[in-house]
Protein backbone atom coordinates (compact mmCIF):
# COMPACT_ATOMS: atom_id res chain seq x y z
CA UNK A 1 0.00 0.00 0.00
CA UNK A 2 1.68 3.65 -1.44
CA UNK A 3 0.73 6.47 1.61
CA UNK A 4 1.16 10.23 0.68
CA UNK A 5 1.72 11.52 4.41
CA UNK A 6 1.94 15.42 4.60
CA UNK A 7 4.16 17.03 6.51
CA UNK A 8 4.32 20.18 8.40
CA UNK A 9 6.93 22.33 11.08
CA UNK A 10 9.26 20.33 12.55
CA UNK A 11 7.90 17.07 11.07
CA UNK A 12 9.05 18.74 7.29
CA UNK A 13 12.40 19.80 8.71
CA UNK A 14 13.55 16.58 9.98
CA UNK A 15 12.33 15.10 6.65
CA UNK A 16 13.64 17.85 4.47
CA UNK A 17 10.29 17.72 2.39
CA UNK A 18 6.41 18.28 2.43
CA UNK A 19 5.29 15.08 1.71
CA UNK A 20 6.14 11.63 1.87
CA UNK A 21 5.45 9.02 -0.46
CA UNK A 22 5.55 5.70 2.11
CA UNK A 23 5.16 1.88 1.41
CA UNK A 24 3.72 -0.08 4.05
CA UNK A 25 2.02 -3.40 4.29
CA UNK A 26 -1.80 -3.61 3.64
CA UNK A 27 -3.90 -2.92 6.79
CA UNK A 28 -1.21 -1.09 8.51
CA UNK A 29 -2.71 0.77 11.53
CA UNK A 30 -1.77 4.37 12.71
CA UNK A 31 0.69 2.87 15.49
CA UNK A 32 2.27 0.53 12.71
CA UNK A 33 2.93 3.94 10.51
CA UNK A 34 4.56 5.68 13.49
CA UNK A 35 6.75 3.16 14.14
CA UNK A 36 8.08 2.91 10.54
CA UNK A 37 8.67 6.59 10.52
CA UNK A 38 10.15 6.91 13.55
CA UNK A 39 12.52 4.13 13.09
CA UNK A 40 13.63 6.19 9.47
CA UNK A 41 14.04 9.45 10.93
CA UNK A 42 14.82 9.00 14.61
CA UNK A 43 14.43 12.61 15.33
CA UNK A 44 10.88 12.43 14.80
CA UNK A 45 11.19 10.03 18.06
CA UNK A 46 12.65 12.97 19.42
CA UNK A 47 9.42 15.03 19.76
CA UNK A 48 7.27 15.89 22.66
CA UNK A 49 4.52 14.41 20.75
CA UNK A 50 3.85 13.30 17.71
CA UNK A 51 -0.02 12.44 16.42
CA UNK A 52 -1.21 11.46 13.05
CA UNK A 53 -4.27 12.72 11.46
CA UNK A 54 -6.81 10.86 8.82
CA UNK A 55 -8.31 12.50 6.60
CA UNK A 56 -8.82 16.06 8.60
CA UNK A 57 -9.03 14.21 11.98
CA UNK A 58 -7.24 12.80 14.94
CA UNK A 59 -6.67 9.29 14.58
CA UNK A 60 -7.18 6.95 17.33
CA UNK A 61 -3.46 4.79 17.19
CA UNK A 62 -5.55 1.34 15.88
CA UNK A 63 -7.19 2.75 12.70
CA UNK A 64 -7.12 0.98 10.01
CA UNK A 65 -5.49 2.85 6.73
CA UNK A 66 -5.99 2.68 3.32
CA UNK A 67 -4.43 4.38 0.26
CA UNK A 68 -7.20 7.02 -0.50
CA UNK A 69 -7.01 8.51 3.32
CA UNK A 70 -5.35 12.04 3.82
CA UNK A 71 -2.77 11.10 6.33
CA UNK A 72 -0.87 14.33 7.73
CA UNK A 73 1.83 14.08 10.63
CA UNK A 74 1.15 16.51 13.70
CA UNK A 75 3.77 17.37 15.54
CA UNK A 76 3.50 19.40 19.01
CA UNK A 77 1.03 22.47 18.16
CA UNK A 78 1.48 25.76 18.67
CA UNK A 79 -1.21 28.14 17.58
CA UNK A 80 -1.96 31.16 19.51
CA UNK B 1 -17.00 33.36 12.02
CA UNK B 2 -13.44 31.59 11.89
CA UNK B 3 -10.72 32.58 9.69
CA UNK B 4 -6.52 31.83 8.81
CA UNK B 5 -5.06 34.57 7.03
CA UNK B 6 -1.71 35.74 5.58
CA UNK B 7 -2.79 39.31 6.19
CA UNK B 8 -2.47 41.84 9.12
CA UNK B 9 -5.84 40.89 11.82
CA UNK B 10 -8.01 43.78 11.95
CA UNK B 11 -9.45 43.28 16.03
CA UNK B 12 -12.52 45.48 15.20
CA UNK B 13 -13.93 43.00 12.85
CA UNK B 14 -13.65 40.31 15.22
CA UNK B 15 -15.74 42.29 17.44
CA UNK B 16 -18.10 43.77 15.41
CA UNK B 17 -18.90 40.10 14.27
CA UNK B 18 -20.09 39.13 17.55
CA UNK B 19 -21.85 42.54 18.95
CA UNK B 20 -25.33 42.47 18.77
CA UNK B 21 -28.25 44.22 21.01
CA UNK B 22 -28.68 41.02 23.18
CA UNK B 23 -25.13 40.71 23.93
CA UNK B 24 -24.27 42.84 27.37
CA UNK B 25 -20.77 41.78 27.24
CA UNK B 26 -18.06 41.21 24.92
CA UNK B 27 -14.43 39.73 25.87
CA UNK B 28 -12.04 39.71 23.45
CA UNK B 29 -8.45 37.84 23.83
CA UNK B 30 -5.42 39.18 21.40
CA UNK B 31 -2.31 37.48 21.34
CA UNK B 32 0.41 39.23 19.67
CA UNK B 33 4.17 38.38 19.49
CA UNK B 34 6.58 39.37 22.01
CA UNK B 35 10.05 40.65 21.94
CA UNK B 36 11.35 38.44 24.47
CA UNK B 37 10.45 34.51 25.24
CA UNK B 38 12.61 33.04 27.85
CA UNK B 39 15.12 35.78 28.37
CA UNK B 40 15.87 35.88 24.57
CA UNK B 41 15.00 38.54 21.85
CA UNK B 42 12.98 37.47 19.66
CA UNK B 43 13.54 38.71 16.05
CA UNK B 44 10.48 37.21 14.09
CA UNK B 45 7.93 34.37 14.07
CA UNK B 46 6.60 32.11 11.45
CA UNK B 47 3.04 30.29 11.37
CA UNK B 48 2.19 27.40 9.80
CA UNK B 49 -0.68 26.02 9.85
CA UNK B 50 -3.03 22.47 8.24
CA UNK B 51 -5.32 24.69 7.24
CA UNK B 52 -8.48 22.68 6.97
CA UNK B 53 -7.86 20.08 9.98
CA UNK B 54 -6.96 23.91 11.37
CA UNK B 55 -10.72 25.48 10.85
CA UNK B 56 -12.34 21.93 11.50
CA UNK B 57 -10.90 21.81 14.77
CA UNK B 58 -11.89 25.64 16.09
CA UNK B 59 -15.21 24.73 14.64
CA UNK B 60 -15.34 21.96 17.15
CA UNK B 61 -14.06 24.24 19.77
CA UNK B 62 -16.00 27.42 19.26
CA UNK B 63 -19.76 25.01 19.03
CA UNK B 64 -18.33 22.91 22.44
CA UNK B 65 -18.44 26.22 24.35
CA UNK B 66 -21.54 27.35 22.61
CA UNK B 67 -22.88 24.02 23.68
CA UNK B 68 -21.38 24.66 27.46
CA UNK B 69 -22.51 28.36 28.03
CA UNK B 70 -25.09 31.11 26.78
CA UNK B 71 -23.50 32.78 24.43
CA UNK B 72 -24.36 35.35 21.36
CA UNK B 73 -21.21 34.79 18.97
CA UNK B 74 -17.65 33.36 19.02
CA UNK B 75 -15.46 34.36 16.15
CA UNK B 76 -11.58 33.25 15.89
CA UNK B 77 -9.16 35.21 13.35
CA UNK B 78 -5.38 33.47 13.82
CA UNK B 79 -2.55 34.69 11.56
CA UNK B 80 -0.48 32.76 9.35
CA UNK B 81 2.81 33.42 7.74
CA UNK B 82 5.49 35.82 8.81
CA UNK B 83 4.72 37.76 11.66
CA UNK B 84 6.68 40.91 13.07
CA UNK B 85 7.18 41.73 16.84
CA UNK B 86 3.91 43.38 18.23
CA UNK B 87 2.09 41.79 15.43
CA UNK B 88 -1.22 39.93 16.03
CA UNK B 89 -1.11 36.19 16.20
CA UNK B 90 -4.96 35.84 17.12
CA UNK B 91 -7.77 37.22 17.88
CA UNK B 92 -10.86 35.93 19.87
CA UNK B 93 -14.25 37.47 20.60
CA UNK B 94 -17.17 35.94 22.53
CA UNK B 95 -20.36 37.96 23.15
CA UNK B 96 -23.08 36.98 25.60
CA UNK B 97 -25.79 38.69 27.51
CA UNK B 98 -23.72 38.51 30.76
CA UNK B 99 -20.34 38.84 30.74
CA UNK B 100 -18.90 36.06 33.00
CA UNK B 101 -19.81 33.24 30.50
CA UNK B 102 -17.77 35.68 27.71
CA UNK B 103 -14.94 35.47 30.07
CA UNK B 104 -14.83 31.78 30.08
CA UNK B 105 -15.91 30.70 26.28
CA UNK B 106 -12.83 33.38 25.55
CA UNK B 107 -10.39 31.94 27.85
CA UNK B 108 -11.63 28.17 26.88
CA UNK B 109 -11.31 28.68 23.39
CA UNK B 110 -7.71 30.41 23.32
CA UNK B 111 -6.60 27.26 25.80
CA UNK B 112 -8.20 24.49 23.74
CA UNK B 113 -6.95 26.07 20.48
CA UNK B 114 -3.37 26.10 22.08
CA UNK B 115 -3.85 22.08 23.09
CA UNK B 116 -5.29 21.10 19.53
CA UNK B 117 -5.80 23.08 16.62
CA UNK B 118 -2.62 22.09 14.02
CA UNK B 119 -0.70 25.32 13.78
CA UNK B 120 2.66 25.38 14.29
CA UNK B 121 4.89 28.72 15.10
CA UNK B 122 8.26 28.91 14.58
CA UNK B 123 10.81 31.21 16.72
CA UNK B 124 13.19 32.91 15.33
CA UNK B 125 16.06 34.33 17.41
CA UNK B 126 19.55 36.18 16.75
CA UNK B 127 21.27 32.83 16.81
CA UNK B 128 18.77 29.90 16.48
CA UNK B 129 15.43 29.18 14.97
CA UNK B 130 13.33 27.20 17.43
CA UNK B 131 9.37 25.53 16.47
CA UNK B 132 7.72 26.06 19.99
CA UNK B 133 6.93 23.19 21.94
CA UNK B 134 8.58 21.04 19.65
CA UNK B 135 11.04 18.87 22.43
CA UNK B 136 10.77 18.25 25.72
CA UNK C 1 -5.30 55.60 31.71
CA UNK C 2 -8.78 56.01 33.43
CA UNK C 3 -10.84 57.47 31.64
CA UNK C 4 -15.03 59.21 32.20
CA UNK C 5 -16.47 60.27 29.29
CA UNK C 6 -19.37 61.32 27.87
CA UNK C 7 -18.53 60.81 24.03
CA UNK C 8 -19.16 57.90 22.37
CA UNK C 9 -16.18 55.51 23.54
CA UNK C 10 -13.25 54.39 20.85
CA UNK C 11 -12.20 50.94 22.08
CA UNK C 12 -9.26 50.69 20.14
CA UNK C 13 -7.63 53.43 21.88
CA UNK C 14 -7.94 51.19 24.96
CA UNK C 15 -6.33 48.38 23.44
CA UNK C 16 -3.74 50.36 21.82
CA UNK C 17 -3.11 52.39 25.22
CA UNK C 18 -1.87 48.81 26.73
CA UNK C 19 -0.33 47.12 24.02
CA UNK C 20 3.66 46.98 23.98
CA UNK C 21 6.24 44.46 23.09
CA UNK C 22 6.66 42.86 26.02
CA UNK C 23 2.86 42.13 26.51
CA UNK C 24 2.30 39.13 24.76
CA UNK C 25 -1.44 38.80 25.52
CA UNK C 26 -4.62 41.61 25.69
CA UNK C 27 -7.40 40.72 27.29
CA UNK C 28 -10.22 43.12 26.65
CA UNK C 29 -14.05 43.22 28.35
CA UNK C 30 -16.65 45.50 26.58
CA UNK C 31 -19.92 46.36 28.14
CA UNK C 32 -22.68 47.66 26.15
CA UNK C 33 -26.22 48.11 26.65
CA UNK C 34 -28.59 45.49 26.15
CA UNK C 35 -31.89 45.92 24.34
CA UNK C 36 -33.55 43.68 27.31
CA UNK C 37 -33.15 43.20 30.99
CA UNK C 38 -35.58 40.93 32.90
CA UNK C 39 -37.25 40.98 29.83
CA UNK C 40 -37.99 44.00 29.32
CA UNK C 41 -37.81 46.34 26.59
CA UNK C 42 -34.57 48.56 27.09
CA UNK C 43 -35.24 52.33 25.27
CA UNK C 44 -32.23 53.96 26.47
CA UNK C 45 -29.91 54.16 29.33
CA UNK C 46 -28.24 57.15 31.71
CA UNK C 47 -24.81 57.12 33.80
CA UNK C 48 -24.59 59.41 36.13
CA UNK C 49 -20.90 59.37 37.83
CA UNK C 50 -19.58 61.42 40.68
CA UNK C 51 -16.61 61.41 38.73
CA UNK C 52 -14.02 62.63 41.16
CA UNK C 53 -14.19 59.89 43.58
CA UNK C 54 -15.26 57.28 40.26
CA UNK C 55 -11.81 57.91 38.97
CA UNK C 56 -10.19 57.58 42.29
CA UNK C 57 -11.62 54.34 43.23
CA UNK C 58 -10.89 52.79 40.11
CA UNK C 59 -7.11 53.79 40.15
CA UNK C 60 -7.45 51.71 43.43
CA UNK C 61 -8.98 48.61 41.78
CA UNK C 62 -6.29 49.37 39.16
CA UNK C 63 -3.32 49.26 41.23
CA UNK C 64 -4.87 46.03 43.27
CA UNK C 65 -4.93 44.49 39.94
CA UNK C 66 -1.60 45.37 39.08
CA UNK C 67 0.06 44.28 42.69
CA UNK C 68 -1.76 41.09 42.53
CA UNK C 69 -1.18 39.03 38.91
CA UNK C 70 2.16 40.69 36.68
CA UNK C 71 0.13 42.84 34.55
CA UNK C 72 2.00 45.57 32.21
CA UNK C 73 -1.12 48.05 32.34
CA UNK C 74 -4.76 48.64 32.28
CA UNK C 75 -6.90 50.55 30.79
CA UNK C 76 -10.84 51.63 31.50
CA UNK C 77 -12.61 53.64 29.95
CA UNK C 78 -16.26 54.22 31.36
CA UNK C 79 -19.04 56.31 29.86
CA UNK C 80 -21.51 58.61 30.84
CA UNK C 81 -24.63 60.73 29.92
CA UNK C 82 -27.04 59.07 27.72
CA UNK C 83 -26.76 56.32 25.62
CA UNK C 84 -28.79 53.99 23.45
CA UNK C 85 -28.92 50.39 22.69
CA UNK C 86 -25.80 48.56 21.81
CA UNK C 87 -23.80 51.89 22.95
CA UNK C 88 -20.30 51.00 24.47
CA UNK C 89 -20.96 51.73 28.42
CA UNK C 90 -17.66 50.55 28.90
CA UNK C 91 -13.97 49.31 28.20
CA UNK C 92 -10.92 47.45 30.30
CA UNK C 93 -8.14 45.88 28.55
CA UNK C 94 -5.44 45.05 30.74
CA UNK C 95 -1.95 43.32 28.90
CA UNK C 96 0.37 40.69 30.20
CA UNK C 97 3.23 38.83 29.38
CA UNK C 98 1.36 35.75 29.37
CA UNK C 99 -2.52 35.47 29.05
CA UNK C 100 -4.12 33.96 32.21
CA UNK C 101 -3.13 37.10 34.07
CA UNK C 102 -4.48 39.31 31.61
CA UNK C 103 -7.87 36.87 31.88
CA UNK C 104 -7.83 37.46 35.81
CA UNK C 105 -7.41 41.24 36.01
CA UNK C 106 -9.58 42.09 33.53
CA UNK C 107 -12.47 40.13 34.73
CA UNK C 108 -11.41 41.62 38.37
CA UNK C 109 -11.75 44.93 36.94
CA UNK C 110 -14.96 44.62 35.68
CA UNK C 111 -15.86 42.80 39.13
CA UNK C 112 -14.80 45.35 41.84
CA UNK C 113 -16.13 48.51 39.49
CA UNK C 114 -19.64 46.78 39.50
CA UNK C 115 -19.34 47.11 43.33
CA UNK C 116 -17.43 49.90 44.45
CA UNK C 117 -17.34 52.57 41.80
CA UNK C 118 -19.85 55.75 42.23
CA UNK C 119 -21.87 55.46 38.69
CA UNK C 120 -25.13 55.17 38.60
CA UNK C 121 -27.30 53.25 35.82
CA UNK C 122 -31.00 54.73 35.08
CA UNK C 123 -32.80 51.95 32.81
CA UNK C 124 -35.25 54.06 30.91
CA UNK C 125 -38.23 51.31 29.70
CA UNK C 126 -41.21 51.70 27.65
CA UNK C 127 -43.34 52.31 30.54
CA UNK C 128 -40.98 53.16 33.49
CA UNK C 129 -37.72 54.36 34.45
CA UNK C 130 -35.50 52.57 36.98
CA UNK C 131 -31.95 53.10 39.17
CA UNK C 132 -30.16 49.57 38.63
CA UNK C 133 -29.93 47.78 42.08
CA UNK C 134 -31.43 51.08 44.10
CA UNK C 135 -33.81 48.45 45.53
CA UNK C 136 -33.43 45.36 47.20
CA UNK D 1 -22.48 72.78 62.11
CA UNK D 2 -23.56 73.42 58.97
CA UNK D 3 -23.06 70.58 56.36
CA UNK D 4 -23.17 70.83 52.64
CA UNK D 5 -24.37 67.03 51.15
CA UNK D 6 -24.58 65.99 47.34
CA UNK D 7 -26.61 63.96 45.45
CA UNK D 8 -26.50 61.58 43.18
CA UNK D 9 -28.77 59.10 41.06
CA UNK D 10 -31.87 58.05 42.82
CA UNK D 11 -30.84 60.21 46.16
CA UNK D 12 -30.80 62.89 44.14
CA UNK D 13 -34.32 62.03 43.01
CA UNK D 14 -35.71 60.93 46.74
CA UNK D 15 -34.51 64.59 48.12
CA UNK D 16 -35.51 66.66 44.86
CA UNK D 17 -32.39 68.42 44.52
CA UNK D 18 -28.58 67.87 43.67
CA UNK D 19 -27.05 69.38 47.39
CA UNK D 20 -28.87 69.16 50.77
CA UNK D 21 -27.94 72.13 53.02
CA UNK D 22 -27.94 70.07 56.52
CA UNK D 23 -27.48 71.00 59.96
CA UNK D 24 -26.50 68.97 62.54
CA UNK D 25 -24.80 69.30 66.22
CA UNK D 26 -21.19 69.10 65.93
CA UNK D 27 -19.16 66.27 66.96
CA UNK D 28 -21.88 64.05 65.06
CA UNK D 29 -20.39 61.45 62.67
CA UNK D 30 -21.41 59.31 59.88
CA UNK D 31 -23.68 57.08 61.52
CA UNK D 32 -25.96 59.95 62.86
CA UNK D 33 -26.65 61.53 59.36
CA UNK D 34 -27.63 58.89 57.77
CA UNK D 35 -30.42 58.39 60.98
CA UNK D 36 -31.43 61.48 60.36
CA UNK D 37 -31.49 61.57 56.80
CA UNK D 38 -33.45 58.31 56.71
CA UNK D 39 -35.62 59.77 58.80
CA UNK D 40 -36.11 63.06 57.23
CA UNK D 41 -36.34 60.81 53.55
CA UNK D 42 -38.25 57.53 54.27
CA UNK D 43 -37.51 56.81 51.03
CA UNK D 44 -33.64 56.72 51.49
CA UNK D 45 -34.00 53.84 54.32
CA UNK D 46 -35.73 51.60 51.74
CA UNK D 47 -32.81 51.33 49.07
CA UNK D 48 -30.79 48.09 49.26
CA UNK D 49 -27.63 49.99 50.50
CA UNK D 50 -26.96 53.98 51.65
CA UNK D 51 -23.30 54.75 52.04
CA UNK D 52 -21.65 58.15 52.53
CA UNK D 53 -18.58 59.55 51.11
CA UNK D 54 -15.96 61.93 52.79
CA UNK D 55 -13.81 64.06 50.60
CA UNK D 56 -13.73 61.25 47.86
CA UNK D 57 -13.47 58.00 50.55
CA UNK D 58 -15.92 55.55 51.53
CA UNK D 59 -16.27 56.72 55.16
CA UNK D 60 -16.52 54.37 58.39
CA UNK D 61 -19.58 54.71 60.33
CA UNK D 62 -18.26 56.25 63.30
CA UNK D 63 -16.40 58.51 61.15
CA UNK D 64 -16.72 62.95 63.02
CA UNK D 65 -17.86 65.19 60.24
CA UNK D 66 -16.57 68.84 59.67
CA UNK D 67 -18.33 71.69 58.03
CA UNK D 68 -15.69 72.13 55.95
CA UNK D 69 -16.26 68.09 54.79
CA UNK D 70 -17.06 66.96 51.10
CA UNK D 71 -20.14 64.65 52.09
CA UNK D 72 -21.63 62.73 49.13
CA UNK D 73 -24.41 59.86 49.56
CA UNK D 74 -23.71 57.04 47.75
CA UNK D 75 -26.98 54.49 46.78
CA UNK D 76 -26.35 51.50 45.47
CA UNK D 77 -23.77 51.79 42.43
CA UNK D 78 -24.91 50.18 39.48
CA UNK D 79 -21.88 51.06 36.96
CA UNK D 80 -20.08 49.37 34.38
Amino acid sequence: MRLNVKLYGITKEIVGQTELKYCLSSSSDVSSLRKELKREYPELGRLTSLLVAVNGEYAPRDLVLNEQDEVVLIPPVSGG
Amino acid sequence: MIVLTSKPINVQRAIDEVSSAEAGAVVVFIGTVRNMTDGKRVVKLDFEAYDKMAISELEKIVNEAVDQWPIKNISVIHRTGNLRISDIAVVIAASSPHRKEAFRACEFVIDTLKETVPIWKKEFFEDEEIWVAAHP
